[in-house]
């Protein structure tokens, strides 16, 4: 075993076990701290598909910012110090059920599809946030044929269309601004409600 | 640290092996640092309060101080609260130590001196230290306790605020340097003192001072401490915890202030140059010493800026909530944002002249300052009816370094 | 075991992707639902990335799909919370078993 | 477009657009205040609009705004009349040059005379060339609608099928009649505006008190209106100005009853008053009256000339000044009488040129290539075929329809210049605000008709000339007997009006073209300077009217009395002023026409008898007003002198009335300025008519050239020239009796006028009820018009809405069965859908739980069967 694959299992086993972590466990403060190592174990694995930029910034917005926020939420929606909602036992046998149906039915697809054994990694030494920071100007370096799906971008390879992400990526930002907005109107008290 | 490893050991097990002695080096660093801030913080405290600090224990500066407190943190009952949530109440101090830890990292200590050189560590560092967080907030949740619950929240609410203008102060020199490679950031201010980063542009010596203020609040100092306000929560967050647990808490506490002031060091002030030679110490003395050197210069500059954040601490009465939150939503978030912008509009317009030379008039002046407060410092007259001082500050009879 | 590929990536995701759908399923706490979102985002973004990885065209796009994603979340998450909230100041719970004014 | 150093006529155009503009502005701030007006007390925009605009309290910018743009437009016409006139300098001394080279001609002999005659024909051209570029820089068109036809599809397009008369223009046209108009009527309005502003001020108050309606509650309490007024009066001298600025007949018609619209609003400002809307109600049916005759007009000659353009209508009327061949061509200038010969041929008829001038039909030119020669020797019989192509068929009109067309547009003029019998608008007008009857009465509305007969003068045929004098004549003598008894002193001026007017048309009727045009000038503005004296003395005497309740008012207005005093004179026609030029010019035009045609000797005498009742019953007014005891004290001790905004126009008009109608020498009622500039305008076809002399007494009168002169036993021309002295004294005899009965009457009192009026009841009864006009229209026309309206009422209500009521009954009979139908069967179909689809619904929605996790797994099982169905496909095309 060498280091890359001994790292991914520890990482992928912290993050299946956290997510299974999260369903199991009936106490909401609880869930959303193995959705916190859920979470890290998956920057943990962007780190290791090296999108380190990507990673941090899972680890900035998610762990930072949203689950900062989900704990918020437990905690002015508690109603008592440890509240949990029973869920009875045949919803949990029909929805693992149907989760392991989900599971098993995404399992064949993915181990059925020879594209996805036959792929290899593709050389990460170069830097992700370089290369994110080219893309979001447009700037794209000639890349091969796409041998993952069987369809080539274009007939001859380093002719890709040169898109900018740099649009979408402020129409996003924006985006999250009015979104916070919204949420905060949302949220404000409601005093005419209390006086109703 | 692989290629030495790498002879030794074979390519299979040289990088877990000098992945393992790094973090083993950063975690005894961090702890040494840890204990030997908080003999700092004891001693500053008591010079600021008019007294001497810890004297008794390990001889005559106290040195042995910390020590004494960790054997007795660590032959402490762990006392577990029964309304406490175990399993929170334990994680609690690990998530935030481990949060403030991971922020070693990506921290450079000297020219290539880093764990990881990573491309984006910057914005790794920040990421990492946010997480710090969440442990407080288990920490004040699972500990079954009301004072325990109001520091976590106010904890949440103010270090999720500060983290904004912090994260945008960070951007002000990211975007005038160009990269997020800590590292790289710190290679760029080779040389004399005004070729630091703070002395590039005014917004960058504005953002300086505001990174520093948002960075003592997510490190939840004073006077932004209301976590732990003694004087409302009794100790906040950490009130149920005792023993080794509550010692993570403050190691976590000052790894992070140390990381901060890390970055503020690297970003701002010429990471490990000294700016008093043109060129990197390596270059000079050859990369091992040159690197020692180096690493020592980046040390000292972090524990002044610590240093400065305990004078703060001791100086100034701690804010209300309110005016925590006002503090910064109202005034450090639009100023970060006003600076930011012009930042770039000041790289934008600026004639090449005013880019290139404004450095040193801001370096010229800042370096003036400094110097008339150290003349002042040492020819300044005492208070009246004091024999000796060495400032208003410091001046204090019975102040070691006085006396001598 | 030893060669770690894309398909390993993939079947994580699908890990995450199905425990995101059960804790929807099964969470009766409107914050736990939210939380399984995350997991089915988490999910596809693992995808994302993995293919961001293993896949040459879609190298760059990967990586920002996962950005957009994990901006959206964030978006998604203070949206929901807010919904949560005024759930609570409605009902004066947080049970989405309660919400069910428009059954048939 | 509005390059007016090219095109300075456009100064008139900008002079006629000012006003609009005003309208237009007063009429949005207006509006946008009444909008306003409903958020007064509301606040926010509307509330400061409303207070912008002067709030409930107008102040007097609407009038500022009116009065700077008539006076804009007096000064722009200034500046337009200035250029034209030097540009026409040049004009009048080639036509002074031919004049005197035509007038060597029979004297003339051999060499001499060809020498004579190559140099009048050089000078011809260069003056033809000449006013062509005039006529270039002083009109202008705009094609403003197509009428579309069928010609248009007939190969070749419209340029090959020119249609004529399908198309309608704006345009304008200037010339010496229309700077003079424009300089009277913009002069005039800008101070019966400057009059205005003070004589409507009490509309400037909040709420207006009106004592002539009387209301449950009293007095009528209103609004002021004083923006309105204003508002009016700037339409009214738009549409005025736009009248004459017109190069067409439409324009001009269109002009034509936006003032009488105007008209009808102003003298229905009161509008509260029965009385008010009476008279505007009144004077806008008249006017319809007359307006009907117009239309008819319009559509004889749209249908037969094709076209309303003046200049156009006149040329295909009346023969050109020359055939291209004979500079002494003989029909110059006349009415073409052609008889029909044989019969139609292949739909070609042939007309020939009758020389006794009796001819069935009007030769239009020019009408087809055979028309040279026409009329060039009286032998020759010209043959004109008409009918070869759609356009030239119109190469002839019936001649009575030419006269129909001719008294159709003078009954337009009759209703709008209140000749008899449609002058009965004119005296109820009186009800509107005095300048208002200053406005309409002295310069624009019944200055609009002479001024129409005018302009269209070459329309008119011996037969409608003779119909106009004789209109003119009867309403002069009419209006001014009625006159003589009236008591309201704006009455009198009303009636002393319509009987000017009549002098204008029965000038224009005998052929007197500048006389009458001349008298319409200098009657403005001695009737603007004694309305407005009128309105002085009424705003003094706090709206007393009847001067009845007057006398002695000389001491307390000494500045109005002056001034009427100097209107009256001018009226009089007391010589140096200026009524005195133009009522000589008249009257010694009816003499020449009555020595022509002794048969027609009344349109002499009924003139010369007028001037003197006129005189009297002028200064009949002026003693009643501001001599003698007065004789209501009330009144007396309340009068004053009005503001200088009334005294100021006064003052100017008189000073215009004194000196408008001057020449050198002053003394010489020939050599009044205006009236020369105003006689050489006319147009050609008047000298055709009326006879022409080239030079008279050694000094050039008449500047034309053309050969044609009329025998001279018919040259009415020369006859004026001739008995002119003797008409002035006859005048100036009447009137001077006229003076002098009024003074020894109401000055002196050697007579007793309400004596006179027991003796004469009748006679004073006959002429204070108007000459029973008011009840013989009404008795005739009314009353008849009133029955008949019912009876058709009766079949309305009886027959015509009995079928409608029936026919709705039949339909609710059959709408009730298809209801039952409705209800019944297609409700119950629809209702069995519904019901189908509810039961179904409610077995249905058991599967809608609402519970957000359910939900959630049927998605997931829904993916589940998705990708399973996906992947067994995938496997199949792989396997295949």
């Amino acid at each position: 075993m060498t280091l890359a694959a001994s790292l991914f299992w520890l990482v992928a086993g912290v993050t299946a076990a956290s997510a299974i972590g999260v369903v199991v466990t009936q106490h909401i403060v609880r869930a959303a701290v193995w959705l916190l190592f859920s979470l890290a174990g998956t920057a943990g694995i962007f780190f290791l598909l090296g999108a380190d930029f990507v990673a941090a910034t899972q680890v900035f917005v998610y762990v930072g910012g949203t689950l900062v926020l989900v704990v918020f939420g437990v905690m002015l929606t508690a109603q008592g110090p440890f509240v949990s909602m029973k869920t009875s036992a045949v919803e949990w046998a029909v929805a693992t059920v149907v989760g392991l149906l989900l599971f098993g039915v995404l399992v064949v697809c993915v181990m059925g599809e020879p594209a996805f054994q036959q792929a290899q990694p593709l050389k990460a030494d170069q830097n992700s946030s370089t290369v994110l920071g080219k893309a979001f100007l447009g700037v794209v370096e000639a890349t091969a044929e796409a041998p993952l799906t069987g369809v080539a971008d274009r007939a001859e390879p380093g002719a890709r269309t040169r898109v900018a992400y740099l649009l979408p990526f402020e129409i996003v930002s924006v985006h999250l601004l009015v979104v916070l907005v919204g949420a905060a109107y949302l949220a404000r008290a409601k005093r005419r409600r209390m006086a109703a | 640290m692989v290629e030495i490893l790498a002879p030794v050991l074979g390519p299979d097990l040289a990088p877990p092996v000098a992945g393992i002695i790094k973090a083993l080096v950063l975690v005894a660093f961090v702890a040494l640092s840890a204990i030997f801030f908080i003999w700092l913080e004891r001693k500053v405290a008591g010079r600021i309060q008019d007294r001497l600090g810890p004297t008794r224990v390990g001889g005559k500066f106290g040195w042995l101080q910390t020590i004494a407190d960790g054997i007795k943190l660590l032959v402490k009952e762990d006392i577990i609260p029964a309304t406490a949530d175990q399993f929170l109440f334990r994680a609690g101090p690990y998530i935030a130590f481990c949060a403030s830890f991971l922020g070693f990292l990506a921290l450079p200590f000297g020219n290539g001196v880093v764990a990881q050189n990573l491309n984006i560590a910057v914005f790794f560092v920040l990421a990492v230290l946010s997480v710090e967080v969440f442990g407080v907030i288990l920490a004040g949740y699972g500990s079954g306790s009301k004072w325990s619950l109001f520091g976590g929240m106010r904890e949440a609410a103010q270090v999720v605020s500060y983290e904004v203008p912090m994260a945008i102060c960070v951007l002000v020199p990211v975007l005038v340097v160009g990269t997020m490679n800590l590292n790289r950031i710190g290679q760029m201010q080779a040389g004399w003192f005004f070729s630091w980063n703070v002395f590039r542009d005014p917004f960058l010596f504005a953002a300086f001072w505001t990174y520093f203020t948002c960075a003592t609040a997510s490190c939840k100092r004073a006077p932004f401490d209301l976590a732990e306000a003694e004087s409302e929560l009794v100790a906040g967050f950490h009130t149920e915890y005792s023993g080794l647990r509550w010692s993570f808490f403050f190691m976590a506490e000052y790894a992070s202030m140390f990381a901060v002031s890390g970055i503020a060091t690297l970003l701002f002030l010429g990471g490990w140059h000294t700016g008093l030679v043109p060129t990197d110490l390596t270059q000079l003395f050859g990369s091992i010493a040159g690197n020692v050197l180096n690493v020592a210069v980046f040390i000292v500059k972090c524990w002044l800026l610590v240093f400065v954040m305990m004078w703060v601490r001791w100086t100034l009465p701690r804010l209300r909530i309110d005016q925590v939150m006002q503090t910064c939503l109202k005034y450090l978030l639009p100023i970060s944002c006003v600076l930011l912008l012009g930042a770039s509009l000041w790289q934008l317009l600026m004639p090449v002249f005013v880019l290139n030379y404004l450095r040193y008039v801001i370096g010229g002046a800042v370096a003036c300052g400094w110097l008339a407060l150290l003349i002042r410092l040492v020819t300044g007259k005492p208070p009246a009816g004091e024999a000796l001082s060495l400032g208003p500050a410091l001046g204090r009879p019975g102040y070691e370094l006085a006396k001598r | 075991m030893t060669d770690i590929g894309l398909t390993h990536y993939l079947v994580l995701g699908a890990v995450l992707f199905v425990c995101g759908v059960l804790c929807m399923a099964i969470k009766r706490n409107g914050i736990g639902i939210l939380m399984g979102v995350e997991l089915v985002l988490n999910g596809a973004n693992v995808n994302f990335v993995a293919f961001a990885q293993f896949s040459p065209t879609f190298q760059v796009e990967g990586q920002i799909f996962a950005l957009f994603v994990i901006v959206l979340a964030a978006a998604e998450a203070a949206i929901a919370l807010a919904i949560v909230l005024n759930f609570y100041n409605n009902h004066l719970t947080v049970d989405v078993d309660t919400a069910e004014e428009l059954k048939g | 477009m509005f390059d007016v150093g090219a095109k300075p006529g456009l100064w008139f155009v900008w002079a006629t657009l000012l006003p609009l503009g005003s309208f237009v502005l007063l009429l949005l701030a207006g509006g946008v205040r009444a909008a306003a007006r409903a958020s007064k007390n509301r606040g926010g925009y509307g509330a400061v609009f409303f207070d912008l605009l002067g709030g409930d309290q107008p102040g007097k910018t609407s009038a500022y705004v009116a009065l700077a743009a008539i006076a804009l437009a007096f000064a722009c016409s200034l500046v337009g009349s200035l250029t034209y006139l030097s540009d026409h300098h040049h004009v009048q001394e080639l036509q002074d040059e031919i004049a005197t080279l035509q007038e060597r001609i029979p004297e003339a002999k051999g060499d001499e005379r060809a020498r004579l005659k190559a140099q009048v024909d050089e000078k011809r051209h260069q003056f033809e060339e000449f006013e062509h570029q005039l006529h270039e820089r002083w009109s202008g068109r705009y094609d403003w609608a197509y009428l579309w036809s069928w010609e248009h599809l007939q190969p070749g397009g419209p340029e090959k099928n020119p249609a004529p008369g399908t198309l309608l223009q704006l345009g304008y046209r200037i010339d010496n009649l229309t700077i003079t108009m424009f300089l009277m009527v913009t002069f005039i309005a800008s101070f019966i505006h400057l009059f205005s502003i003070g004589y409507m001020s009490e509309e400037l108050d909040r709420e207006v008190a009106d004592h002539q309606v009387h209301t449950a509650h009293g007095h009528l309490h209103r609004r002021g209106r004083f923006g309105r007024f204003f508002m009016f009066l700037s339409l009214f001298c738009f549409s005025m100005l736009n009248l004459v600025l017109a190069d067409n007949l439409f324009q001009v018609f269109v002009s034509w009853e936006l003032v009488g619209i105007c008209s009808y609003l102003l003298i229905g400002f009161y509008y509260e008053r029965s009385s008010a809307t009476n008279a505007a109600n009144k004077a806008f049916i008249t006017n319809r009256v007359g307006d009907a005759g117009f239309i008819i007009g319009l559509l004889i000659l749209w249908t037969y000339v094709g076209t309303f353009n003046f200049e156009e209508i006149f040329a295909r009327i009346r023969a050109p000044l020359s055939d291209g061949h004979n500079p002494e061509y003989k029909l110059a200038g006349q009415v073409v009488r052609v008889q029909p010969k044989g019969e139609p041929q292949d739909g070609r008829q042939t007309f020939v040129w009758t020389p006794d001038g009796s001819g069935s039909h009007v030769a239009l030119f020019p009408v087809t290539d055979h028309l040279h020669g026409i009329g060039d020797q009286e032998e020759q019989v010209t043959e004109i075929t008409v009918g070869e192509n759609k356009a030239s068929s119109w190469g002839v009109m019936p001649y009575w329809l030419l006269v129909a067309a001719g008294l159709g547009v003078f009954l337009g003029c009759v209703g709008k210049s209140a000749q008899f019998p449609l002058h009965v608008w004119l005296p109820d007008a009186m009800e509107g605000p005095t300048p208002v009857s200053a406005l309409i009465l002295a310069a624009t509305m019944v200055a609009a008709g002479v001024y129409l007969v005018g302009r269209v003068f070459p329309l008119f045929t011996p037969e409608s000339r003779l119909v106009i004098a004789y209109t003119g004549g009867i309403t002069l003598f009419v209006a001014a007997t009625i006159a003589i008894v009236m008591t309201d002193i704006k009455k009198v001026l009303a009636y002393s009006t319509v009987s000017q007017l009549g002098y204008m048309m029965l000038a224009l009727g005998v052929g007197g073209w500048a006389a009458g045009l001349f008298h319409l000038v200098t009657h403005a503005f001695f009737k603007a300077l004694l309305f407005l004296g009128s309105g002085s003395v009424i705003h003094g005497c706090h709206h007393e009217q009847e001067m009845t309740r007057m006398g002695g008012l000389y001491s307390k207005m000494k500045i109005t009395a002056w001034t009427m005093l100097i209107g009256c004179l001018a009226i009089a026609g007391t010589p140096m002023l200026s009524g005195w030029y133009s009522k000589d010019a008249i009257i010694a035009q009816a003499l020449g026409f009555a020595v022509v045609y002794p048969q027609h000797s009344l349109l002499f005498v009924l003139p010369l008898v007028t001037a003197g009742i006129t005189t009297f019953y002028m200064f009949r007014m002026w003693f009643l007003t501001f001599t003698g005891e007065p004789r209501d004290r009330q009144v007396y001790e309340l009068a004053h002198e009005s503001p200088w905004t009334m005294t100021l126009p006064l003052v100017v008009l008189a000073v215009f009335t004194v000196m408008v109608g001057w020449g050198w020498p002053i003394w010489d009622a020939h050599e009044s300025v205006l009236e020369k500039h105003i006689h050489h305008g006319q147009h050609y076809s008047v000298h055709a008519e009326i006879g022409h002399v080239g030079v008279f007494e050694g000094k050039i009168v008449d500047p034309m050239w053309h050969g044609v002169k009329k025998p001279e036993h018919e040259n009415i021309r020369l006859k004026v020239l001739e008995n002119h002295g003797w008409a002035g004294l006859l005048a100036l005899g009447a009137a001077g009796l006229g003076a002098i009965f009024a003074l020894s009457v109401y000055y002196f009192r050697t007579l007793d006028p309400a004596e006179a009026a027991e003796q004469f009841g009748g006679l004073h009864r006959f002429l204070a009820h108007k000459w029973y006009f008011d009840e013989w229209y009404s008795a005739v026309l009314v009353r008849p018009a009133l029955t008949v309206a019912n009876w058709c009422r009766a079949f309305d209500t009886r027959v015509i809405d009995g079928v409608v009521d029936s026919l709705g009954r039949a339909t609710v009979a059959v709408a009730r069965g298809h209801g039952r139908f409705d209800n019944g069967f297609i409700d119950g179909l629809v209702n069995l859908t519904g019901n189908a689809i509810f039961a179904t619904g409610t077995a249905l929605r058991r599967v809608q739980t609402g519970f957000l996790r359910s939900y959630i797994l049927f998605l997931a099982l829904a993916a589940v069967g998705l990708f399973a169905a996906l992947s067994y496909f995938v496997s199949l095309v792989n396997a295949g």
